[in-house]
């Protein structure tokens, strides 16, 4: 908001978020350029639905994060949230031997009840995002390993619940092209939160929250109502995550979900979502999220050594940032 | 030095995407002179002042220091070539003290060590000379905008420029600190400081101007001297058209019925006590001195401060109204004093900050907006209230001030309340614009709206209400009927501690 | 002589034990002259992400590879579809559920464990209270060492009595305050089993910053260890022999590849050495630095 | 910020400061409080110097970090920059058998670059802090790696390096009260950074930016001067706690410090100071440090089970906070 004044270059949200798209998807592009020149295995049709298969999960949280994010908040939580809704999965189809769409309906709806409580913790107790999601993913991881006795819960008395992610829905039609369903439902999942951002008036208040509360709340709406819908909202979706990376792993591992949370906020903001709140787009985020998973993916085809990797990719997330902003200074 | 003038911009071009904010423009100024510069919202009087500070860089044009060209790349160039500008959007770090803004990067030092006592001192020193009750270690962030923008002005004192661009420096003060503002620059034009000064009050050009330049369009329209030339003309020039001020019409309302009453409201030391009623069809203006509680009063009516005591009546029937919610239920619409912080939301564009406290109307099943609506809607306020915008999806952080004040209330006109408060309604409004907003006012109440409206301009409250609050340190000190003379309000408005008095209200 | 190129995608990566693998791996590759690549995730509860590398590595189209399964059940899609594509797959560490490993080079996790509370049993005189600093609640490791030594004692040993289990997630730091804690917390304390190397480097830390006495089991080498070993600091360590399950791993892979058959389990054994033994020359050849 | 001028509670910087102070105390005396009934072990001199100890190397983090964040940005790479520094003094010291006090600078200098680093990425090629540090986390992660050939690099043949932290000036002097020299250090810090910010014009400019960046820059102010010296000097101290961990442990552990940004940044959110930037004190952060680390310690000491300590940590990091906002309302 400061800089506004002085920097002629920023302009409408629509223009920006043209941007964003076409440059992180140059960036994006750059990318994959680069890593097919460099080896031969990367464009392969199985590569590709690897990456996409990696991107899954931490798309989806992303895509999370983002609603958060706009609204001017930051959810710490969605790592720990997902494997908590995994585990709750776990509980009623492996400990409870419940039918598969209880599983299902009963993680989303964990996801939703956990995301409430940080809303309502964040918007009536005024305690800061940070703070209230950085104690709900402490809590949640601790309830996760409590709830499952610290070990793995399997799935396999459920056949059906690795089709979640690993089955293909299109490959079953189009053979030739055998997308795995957690990709299917990423792509679900952004077109919703799409929709629900631009089309919806819980989408504008998202971004109303974001670039003004004290003036939203001048206007008499009921902020607190909306902010911690949004939240609800954003714990629903971890709750696919989990039911995503359930399904792939067969299992709910309650230990894994720590430290995903960063690349999540990662994809994010290198999708050009602002950390102050106010704008961002779905669709950056999804770029965002497949930058990250292209470059781990290529950097492993080279069959680079690990420790490079890390610098490597640190790099290169500074250098697709600073592109993008080059550009849009060049306005 | 030569006589050459101490300022020219010649053929200033400046656009913006999606916008040609300056084209051509022209100004001049001498040393020692204060140098009006006018036009509507939007003509691009900031733009062009940005040029001379530093923090925009011109597309074409020359810009001449005592007949030296310059190039003025940043802020620092412009003060390092003695250019001082008190910006119109306030320019303040809200967590620092009021003499730590002043003197941000020019701290007093003592080894490696900055010197605080020093540092209030000056801060001190500089109120005095200002005649400014302010203590230097108060927090900006606490204080009202009138302050803030006292602030402001002591601030660009302190770099002692020789040439000083007051950007509406005025909008947020009122009689008594504009009186003092006028005192201090006629000071430093006898110190040959030569003064740009951007208003949009007409009377002020000419208590303190020399000369006069007229901007429309972001072209230059024509300078004229300020003591021989007819407000009227200069208006025509700004607005390209004469405009007809038609007088007060005070409509009988007292057997209209009661829409809000408020009784007995306190809230610590800035509101004591306060009762009083306001018929539907009323416009009921509050006077005041900076800090007489008038924006405070409203806050607590709309439910944005708690308050202490007190009851709220709309139509009749006692509403218990905790947060703006409760308020804009029952019927009643804030239109703050501070539409950077609590008018607009910066970061959306113009339709939706229309459309924010009436979202509802627009959402369909599902939570589903239809904005085609809001589209239609917004072009409509964008036409009646004149709001020079490239399309109704611009950000409206990047409307001129003016602008951005017309959007706040297309706003609150959309929401359609039955009582509207209005705080500094036409603050950075230009004469065009402000008489159509008086004019829908007017209609509003003609409506049976029940209107109140805060002004620290007192020819504009005169000029809308048809019965006149005048506060003063928390305590409604008074009504005047409409059209009481200036002295008797100021008179109430300084009435400290003294009965409340009464004249009957017509 | 064809240039195979074999990935190893292990459970971890920055840590000595997991770089003591890879170094074996490295010196087989050297000495077979094949090429092997070896990556693997930061922690060993992000089974998704070894699932990542395993999929990356897949698409390289290795000649083999040897895998060390987080989870020993997520990864059988992959493998499935390694089988399809005829590449060999050799499980190390730790197995698969699944018999599309031609073999495993492992070590016996709970036995190595139980060998260590035997010793610890013996140093403190077959009563007492003593404690356990894992590294990790839910990785197979860290289950298999943590119960390992738990059930030995409560089978074997009725008068000890183990007061605390905590997990210090492998990091030294940490490991240190949780064993100063509960040096404090239980002032009688004789004796704390760290389960891996960072653990145990920590416990080591915690007693030496509390000056206290008790008796300190670690596990795996590592320059540190092996010093605080000699210096008796640490009563002695369970090693695997990390090296060699690296070395072996390449070297079944070949075999694999050449067509040579293979044993259904690699054991690559386990040793308790201490300031005593740890210089004879076969206990010196499976610590590492 | 923005209700603020709706809660007339907030006032002069002076007073909010004390309060947080009183408050955040309040919250620690309550949980020493609480942990000294329950056990009488936590209330031994051994084990308040064992929380003190635990407490120093977070510390200084999270006071690197408050720098940073009253600026308004945040710094993700404390945690490998420590590291980095860590390795960085090994080399020295072991590789290359230079003197102690080389290593000692050594390390802190490389702290000070790799901060400059990340200042001038965020104030010269305006990339987001948040996404500059999460690159120079990964950049500097991956270096340790390569530098250290991936293991520890060990300081036995630099007998003092391990008095840095473990030992004790002020035990030598009075034996009754052994306070390791690593606590000294993180007071000395913590004065240290206090002055600087109260009394400098370094300190002045940092609360100035997070306050209004863009009105300083209208005052003529070179912001990016000021804003690379910020990080340069947050580098710097995360350099002195490369050096404490490195004593402590007696080698530089390449792998360790990703996952300490999160620990550091709560202590400076619990200690009071906004993630807006414009407000903090490092005393607040302290405080911040050393609720976190009475927490695990006590959980420890009374030894609760491992997953309910986390539950039990998140639980009072929110209820803390919530405390402190309550009494700061109730003004
Ligand atoms: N940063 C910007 N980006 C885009 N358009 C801008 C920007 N700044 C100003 N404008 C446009 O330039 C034109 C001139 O703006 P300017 O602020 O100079 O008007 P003004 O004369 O100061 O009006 P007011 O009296 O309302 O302050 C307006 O149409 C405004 O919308
Ligand atoms: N001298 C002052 N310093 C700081 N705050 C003040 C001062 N005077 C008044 N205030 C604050 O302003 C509020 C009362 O003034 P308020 O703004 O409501 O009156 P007003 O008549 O609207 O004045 P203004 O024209 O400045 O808005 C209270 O919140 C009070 O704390
Ligand atoms: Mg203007
Ligand atoms: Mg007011």
């Amino acid at each position: 908001m400061t800089d506004t004044a002085a920097s002629p270059a920023k302009s409408g949200p629509r223009i920006t978020g043209a941007f964003h798209r076409l440059l992180a998807f140059s960036g994006l592009l750059a990318l994959v350029v680069v890593f097919s020149l460099a080896s031969p295995n990367f464009m392969q049709t199985q590569n590709i639905l690897a990456i996409l298969q990696a991107t899954s999960v931490n798309g989806v949280l992303a895509i999370a994060a983002t609603l958060v994010i706009i609204t001017g908040g930051i959810d710490l939580s969605v790592g720990t949230l997902m494997t908590f809704c995994a585990v709750i999965a776990g509980v009623l189809l492996t400990f409870w031997g419940l039918p598969l769409p209880v599983g299902v309906v009963g993680a989303i709806l964990a996801g939703t009840a956990s995301g409430l409580v940080s809303g309502v913790v964040i918007a009536k107790l005024k305690v800061p995002p940070f703070i209230a999601t950085l104690g709900m993913m402490l809590i949640l991881k601790g309830l996760s390993l409590v709830i499952s006795g610290t070990r793995p819960i399997y799935f396999n008395d459920t056949p059906g619940f690795t089709q979640i992610s690993q089955g293909s829905l299109v490959g079953a039609l189009v053979p030739v092209l055998p997308i795995p369903n957690g990709v299917l439902i990423l792509f679900g999942v952004a077109l919703l939160a799409a929709f629900v951002l631009g089309k919806t008036a819980l989408g504008r208040y998202t971004f109303a929250l974001g670039s003004n509360e004290e003036a939203v709340r001048l206007s008499g709406v009921n902020v607190d109502r909306w902010k911690i819908a949004v939240y609800a909202v954003a714990g629903s979706i971890c709750g696919v995550a989990g039911l995503l990376i359930a399904s792939r792993l067969n299992s709910a591992q309650p230990a894994l979900g720590q430290g995903y949370e960063l690349d999540a906020i990662a994809a994010v903001v290198i999708g050009g979502t602002s950390l102050s709140g106010g704008r961002g787009t779905v669709l950056g985020t999804l770029i965002g999220a497949l930058i990250i998973s292209v470059l781990a993916n290529g950097l492993r085809i080279l069959s680079v050594a690990q420790e490079w990797q890390t610098v490597v990719t640190g790099t290169i997330i500074i250098l697709a940032v600073y592109a993008d902003i080059l550009r849009r200074r060049n306005l | 030095m030569t006589d050459a003038p101490l300022v020219e911009m010649i053929d200033i071009d400046k656009a913006f995407p999606g916008v040609r904010a300056l084209s051509q423009a022209r100004f001049e100024l001498r040393a020692g002179e204060v140098h009006a510069l006018m036009g509507e919202n939007g003509a691009g009087k900031s733009t062009l002042m940005k040029i001379l500070s530093g923090v925009y860089t011109r597309d074409a044009g020359i810009v001449r220091l005592s007949g030296q060209p310059v190039e003025i790349g940043s802020p620092r160039e412009a003060q390092d070539l003695g250019i001082g500008i008190i910006h119109q959007e306030l320019a303040l770090m809200r967590d620092l003290t009021a003499a730590q803004n002043i003197f941000i990067g020019r701290e007093p030092r003592r080894l490696f060590m900055l010197d605080e006592v020093a540092l209030n001192r000056d801060a001190q020193a500089i109120f005095d000379s200002m005649n400014l009750k302010l203590d230097p270690q108060v927090r900006v962030e606490t204080l009202t905008i009138a302050r803030q923008q006292m602030v402001e002005i002591a601030k660009a004192l302190s770099y002692r420029s020789r040439v000083l661009v007051m950007d509406e420096p005025t909008a947020a003060l009122n009689d008594a600190e504009i009186a003092e503002l006028f005192a201090i620059i006629n000071r430093l034009k006898a110190e040959g400081v030569g003064i740009v000064y951007i208003s949009h009050k007409m009377d002020e050009i000419k208590r303190i101007s020399d000369r006069v330049t007229v901007m429309r369009d972001g072209e230059y329209v024509g300078t004229v001297p300020a003591a021989d030339t007819p407000i009227e003309t200069i208006i025509s020039m700004m607005v390209g058209r004469t405009l007809t001020n038609e007088a007060l019409i005070i409509p009988n309302t007292s057997a209209a019925p009661v829409a809000l009453e408020v009784r007995n409201l306190n809230r610590g030391r800035d509101i004591r006590d306060v009762s009083f009623s306001l018929r539907k069809g009323e416009i009921l203006g509050f006077a005041g001195l900076m800090g007489a509680g008038r924006t405070e009063v409203a806050r607590v009516i709309f439910g944005a401060d708690p308050r202490e005591s007190g009851e709220i009546w709309v139509n009749g029937r006692r509403v218990g109204i905790s947060s703006p919610r409760d308020a804009v239920r029952a019927g009643i619409g804030y239109l703050s004093e501070d539409r950077k912080h609590f008018g607009l939301a910066t970061g959306l564009d113009v339709r939706n900050n229309i459309a924010l406290a009436s979202l509802e109307r627009f959402t369909g099943p599902g939570g589903l907006l239809d904005d085609g609506a809001m589209r239609v809607t917004a072009l409509d306020y964008i036409r009646k209230l004149a709001i020079k915008t490239p399309s109704d999806t611009q950000e409206a952080r990047l409307l001129s001030g003016g602008n951005q004040q017309k959007v706040v209330v297309a706003k609150w006109l959309l929401r359609d309340c039955d009582i509207l408060i209005f705080d500094e309604p036409t603050r950075g409004i230009d004469v065009g614009a402000k008489a159509e907003i008086y004019k829908l006012l007017t209609a509003l109440a003609g409506e049976g709206k029940a209107i109140i409206v805060i002004s620290s301009e007192l020819p504009e409250v005169l000029r809308l209400s048809h019965r006149i609050a005048v506060m003063c340190e928390g305590r409604l000190t008074g009504f005047l009927p409409g059209g009481a003379s200036q002295e008797e309000i100021m008179h109430l408005a300084t009435m400290r501690e003294a009965a409340m008095e009464v004249r009957h209200a017509g | 002589q064809d240039n195979y190129d074999i990935a190893l995608i292990s459970k971890g990566f920055q840590h000595q034990f997991w770089q003591a693998v890879k170094a074996g791996a490295d010196k087989a590759g050297a000495d077979l002259g094949v090429n092997v690549t070896f990556e693997g995730p930061e922690s060993e509860s992000q089974v998704d992400r070894q699932m990542d590398m395993l999929a990356a590595a897949l698409s390289r189209n290795p000649d083999a590879i040897g895998f060390a399964a987080l989870d020993s059940q997520a990864a059988i899609p992959l493998l499935q579809q390694a089988k399809e594509r005829n590449i060999p797959v050799i499980a190390f560490d730790s197995g698969v559920d699944s018999d599309i490993p031609l073999t495993t080079a492992t070590t016996d996790n709970v036995a190595a464990a139980a060998l260590a509370a035997d010793v610890m049993a013996e140093l403190i005189g077959g009563e007492g209270k003593i404690a356990v600093v894992a590294h990790d609640q839910t990785s197979r490791t860290g289950i298999d060492r943590r119960d390992g030594f738990v059930n030995r004692i409560k089978e074997a040993y009725p008068n000890i009595e183990i007061v605390s289990v905590q997990y210090g997630g492998g990091d030294q730091l940490q490991s240190t305050e949780i064993t100063k804690s509960i040096l404090l917390a239980n002032p009688d304390l004789k004796g704390i089993f760290g389960t891996n190397e960072g653990s145990a480097i920590g416990v080591a830390n915690g007693k030496q910053e509390l000056g206290s006495n008790v008796v300190v089991i670690g596990f795996d080498s590592g320059a540190a260890q092996k010093d605080m070993v000699r210096s008796g600091l640490m009563a002695g360590a369970i090693t695997q022999n990390p090296v060699g399950i690296g070395y072996q791993t390449v070297q079944a892979a070949v075999a694999a590849l050449k067509g040579e058959a293979l044993p259904p389990v690699i054991d690559t054994g386990f040793y308790f050495y201490d300031a005593k033994n740890m210089d004879s020359p076969e206990i010196a050849a499976v610590l590492y630095d």
